[in-house]
């Protein structure tokens, strides 16, 4: 396993980015700058950021409600996701999708998708799409362990496998949907081993280790890039919030959650670098001030943002303006 | 003897549940995170420790799935309360709920009555976005075989879940999600108004305002308003979209001779749209102008305020259209 | 220079496709039993031949991942025509029709559109019974984001194909099934009448019948038999739920006075009741008479003849409705 | 393995009394007493007749849109069969469901279903409400190979195996969805796999030999009746006529079909009640005339039968009558 200096700090400054980010966001959550829902990402930092570094521009991302972290890595700059999260036109889906509606057309970043499970079949067309018009194009296809149980989950395993897609699944598997544990949702909780059962090649991944999801990533990519069909990582991941700002947590611990922040992607990250020599290398303090001078940048640009007019409110309902 | 109580809309569905499971084994609450989580919205927080998960069963999520298991469960002699979180998700479980639930009786030459309840929270204004704002209640009460209840009221909240499960037919019930908090009197001892009878909640002489769910307080709130300005509405809670109930429409029609409908649902093929169509039909004669409706702006409800303030039903829109339809008349 | 040929509503579907996937190779059929089969209403007979499996695509049967694969390809540049067989299993992909491909360009802030050209045979009329004979085009009317077309005649259900390929949003398209065999003339030099055009398919002058699809031959029939007694109807087309074209509708109004509604869904909350509202809303003063409508009964539609043509319109039922409202005012 | 003569007989009749009926059925269909969609059971025989024998009256069937056979299997008499095909007031549906749905309460037979995989949710909640009222009923849901693509498949197999409920799923694999052959369906092309992936216990049976289905079928009905969950029968069979009566079956070819008749469910069984030396003893002539017997009655019964008033149109749309 190799890892350069480079890639390493290019690592911990995503996940940090998106940890501050979205302790950012959680503050301006109560002071009521961000309103509706707020699907926190935090403990789940290096799944998002593993992955999308193995892709290319050529790539699509679709993605869940939980979606922050895959905008920002994906390349979305901090101000457009801060803008949206505030509902203002300089927002990223000009401030009308909010937190779980993420959208950049130019970065192919497909969305994120707040009915669960919805997002797969589009990741299927989209693959479809590019396998058809001869580009060399990998859909990466985002979502939770909670999905799994949806009947679209099924059918789109079953299309993309039938049609071998160059789909990349990749299961972020917390361990709960909501508050539902894995194992009061699926008979099978080896959720790779689900995915074989449609012939999908598929991995279980440490959800905690960046360095680790990274190679499993560059793996998979290669993989479906040669035209092999659809691949299918389960990364074993854990949220360390609560499930949206309106969750009690009476379905787990204290001592659970505790359990696994010693396991988080950034004290496993320091670890595994420290293990190969290089931890000593990063400047974590100046990464942390650049990390902090981006997110101020972001509050202040979602600030000085601006409302979309009303008279636009029916405004791309259709792509020309139609009578009803 | 009254036993009226101050409560909110959530502990009077809570309530309800709570009560109607200890009198009848053939009760379950069965939805995601109905159990564990305490109900995406705390309504049967509790009732897990008092019951189990044999009874308070919470689901994966596959709203087919277990929307179609609460069919075949009252096919088979219980009395099963389908919680599906939101109207939003209900989508994935149409086919059930339309090919299944619905046509069973009929179909089967009435062998098969389906004694289903199913729940959801409906609405916007939450600032959930497009995909978690929509108002379905209206375009459900389309599909023959079902009922269709919009509690508004704390008291209706309770009494509607004791309606729904008495009924041998699927009837859904739709709680507005920002209603929960509400507070209002619940009095056990009251005989409920049954499925099918509207409520007129404001007596007018000037025009009729015929509404549901949180649009009720919308338009109570309009005809406070109104009436400092001279304007005497009556306001009407439909209380079910299936059945509609004619005849309080239809006096109500009689009596203001002028009609505005408050509902969430977007504008075209709205619930709105088929009580003008039934006001044409059974009362136009005695209308003395255009019925006038306020709806949803016919769009996917953005995410920013006031951007979702300017899509759905506000008093504010109530009072200009009930103004403007008197000055047309 | 006329092209004009006799070809049946079938044919007329098919050679569209042919004509489209020849000239862009954007444009793929997907669906079940598309290629193979044959179709299951054969219009995309020999189809497989000439473009292969690529193109025309044999789906497995899960409405929800064919239909939300056709919206992820249009969003990536593909032209997609989703066959979904009929109206009846579309209830199993309506998550993804209206959570995704409805919503998705406004909610993106109008970045990503989606060109996806979806078709399905509905309407009763073959004794299919309660789960195979839905009329749903009306409901879908309610949802926007999408348009609704309901081609009646052979040249429509040509042109309409190009029509909602052109168009950069989703686009749903209602065969009537009754109607593959039906004869016409297909003339494709013609310039298509566009979306949202209604189209005044018989002049008259004391009543106005709306109809679409299957019923405007209803329509045109009991006109006939009106004729002989003496009422002269004008017959319009919808040719398109949504959106509706007002200004057709509207202009009818006021020269007729009087209104009948011909529509296959059932009576609530169908898109008569749209109609009807919006008739009030915009030319209420000019009716000389309450609006009527004959739609499905409000029932599954049973499988005996007798008892499913008692369920939905039939010339019998639109002459006395409209006999009834001549008397009426 | 055992198989007494009166077994033997049995299982001749029944499935003769399915062939025969079923032939008569597509002549009345060419005639127009019939009308609608027709999807006969020819060639499929074995598995009906094989599952129901394993039955009890406790018990409870869901069927699809090709459920003659298991409807006359299961008890419903060919006369009120028949007359529901005509759509008369005596058929077992009260003439309204027709061919697709096929109802009798007192049998627990729950319904034909028209709408693929709409009946397998049902059958998971028949099967819980027998668990949670105590009763020892197992519930047998049929279904086809085209099915199993379908959402509610999946959803339905995870939760009766989450919840252990006693449901013996029967997937009928006559290799084709309408004209789709299963190959062009499912990337895993062992259903029976498929269901092993969701921790059921599954088996494919040969679903042309009806000793061979019934012996699993036994077995299977006992694990199921003693609460060990779920289990899935995978039958292995073959439809020897159209899809329906629209199909000009140009996706296979007549020698496919000629092939699998060789060992279609009655030649099969001939050849192994030769083997264990019963044959003889079975009168088939006088079988024959039997079931012909009860064809010309049920045609009779179905002739003489009367057509449900007009006026009862909207009657049972609810269990009392309500104004709209
Ligand atoms: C179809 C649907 N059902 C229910 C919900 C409500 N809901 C939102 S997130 C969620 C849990 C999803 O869990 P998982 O897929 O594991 O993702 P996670 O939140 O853990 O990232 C639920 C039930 C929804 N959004 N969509
Ligand atoms: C949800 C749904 N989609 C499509 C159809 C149309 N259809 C009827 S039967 C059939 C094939 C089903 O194949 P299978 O499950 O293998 O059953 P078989 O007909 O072979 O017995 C199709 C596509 C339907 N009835 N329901
Ligand atoms: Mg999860
Ligand atoms: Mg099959």
């Amino acid at each position: 396993m190799k890892l350069s200096l480079e890639k390493a700090k290019k690592f911990y400054r995503q996940m940090l980015l998106i940890r501050r980010f979205e302790e950012k966001s959680a503050q301006l959550y109560t002071e009521q700058k961000i309103r509706g829902f707020l699907h926190l990402y935090i403990g789940e930092e290096a799944v998002a950021t593993g992955i999308m570094d193995a892709l290319t521009p050529q790539d699509g991302v679709v993605a869940t409600y939980r979606e922050h972290g895959h905008a920002l890595v994906r390349g979305i700059p901090a101000t457009k996701v801060m803008a949206e999260l505030y509902g203002k036109m300089e927002g990223c889906s000009r401030g009308r999708g909010g937190s779980m509606h993420l959208f950049d057309k130019k970065l192919r970043f497909y969305g994120g998708y707040a009915i669960v499970g919805g997002g797969l079949p589009l990741a299927v067309g989209i693959a479809l799409a590019d396998k058809r018009m001869g580009r060399k194009g990998v859909t990466v296809c985002f979502f939770g362990d909670g999905a799994v149980a949806e009947g679209e989950f099924h059918e789109s395993l079953n299309l993309a496998a039938l049609w071998q897609l160059p789909v990349l699944f990749v299961c972020e598997n917390n361990l709960y949907g909501m508050g539902t544990h894995l194992k009061y949702a699926e008979s099978e909780t080896n959720i790779a081993k689900k995915a074989k059962s449609y012939r999908i090649e598929a991995h279980q991944v440490d959800g905690m280790d960046v360095i680790k999801i990274n190679e499993a990533a560059r793996k998979a990519v290669e993989y479906v890039r040669s035209g092999k069909g659809p691949q299918f990582l389960e990364c074993l991941t854990y949220r360390f919030r609560a499930h949206s700002m309106f969750d009690a947590e009476l379905y787990r611990t204290k001592e659970e959650v505790e359990e696994w922040k010693k396991k988080g992607p950034l004290v496993t990250f320091k670890k595994r670098v420290e293990e190969l020599g290089i931890w000593s290398e990063i400047d974590a303090d100046a990464i942390e001030k650049e990390v902090e001078k981006t997110i101020e940048e972001a509050v202040a640009f979602a600030e000085k943002g601006t409302w979309e007019p009303v008279s636009d409110l029916t405004k791309y309902l259709y792509s020309q303006e139609v009578s009803s | 003897m009254s036993e009226a109580k101050e409560t909110t809309y959530r502990k009077a569905v809570g309530k309800a549940i709570d009560d109607a499971m200890k009198k009848d084994e053939r009760v379950f609450l069965a939805g995601e995170d109905v159990g564990r989580y305490g109900g995406s919205y705390a309504v049967s927080m509790g009732l897990l420790e008092k019951y189990g998960p044999e009874r308070i069963v919470d689901t994966p999520l596959c709203e087919s799935g277990f929307t179609g298991m609460g069919i075949g469960a009252a096919m088979n002699g219980m009395r099963p309360i389908i919680e599906i979180m939101t109207v939003n998700f209900s989508l994935l479980a149409l086919d059930q709920i339309v090919n299944n639930a619905s046509h069973l009786l009929h179909m089967s030459g009435g062998q098969f009555n389906v004694p289903l309840v199913i729940r959801m929270a409906t609405g916007a204004g939450k600032q959930l976005a497009a995909q978690h704002s929509h108002s379905l209640e209206g375009w459900y009460a389309h599909i023959p075989g079902i009922k269709v209840l919009t509690p508004a009221t704390v008291q209706d909240a309770h009494d509607m879940v004791h309606l729904a499960l008495a009924d041998p037919d699927p009837v859904i019930i739709f709680e507005n999600a920002l209603l929960y908090n509400n507070k209002g009197t619940l009095d056990t001892s009251l005989e409920p108004l049954p499925i099918g009878k509207a409520n007129v909640e404001r007596e007018g002489k000037d025009m009729t305002i015929f509404a549901y769910g949180i649009n009720l307080f919308k338009a109570l709130e309009a005809a406070e308003t109104l009436a400092k300005e001279g304007i005497e509405a009556e306001v009407v809670d439909l209380r079910s979209l299936r059945p509609l109930d004619d005849e309080t429409i239809v006096a109500s029609v009689k009596k203001t001779h002028r009609v505005l409908i408050v509902d969430e649902g977007w504008r075209s093929g709205s619930i709105s749209a088929e009580i003008m169509a039934r006001i044409n039909e059974q009362a136009f004669f005695e209308l003395d102008a255009p019925m006038y409706r306020v709806c949803t702006e016919e769009v996917p409800i953005p995410y920013p305020r006031h951007l979702e303030q300017a899509a759905i039903p506000t008093p504010d829109k109530i009072v200009a259209a009930a103004k403007k339809m008197m000055e047309e008349s």
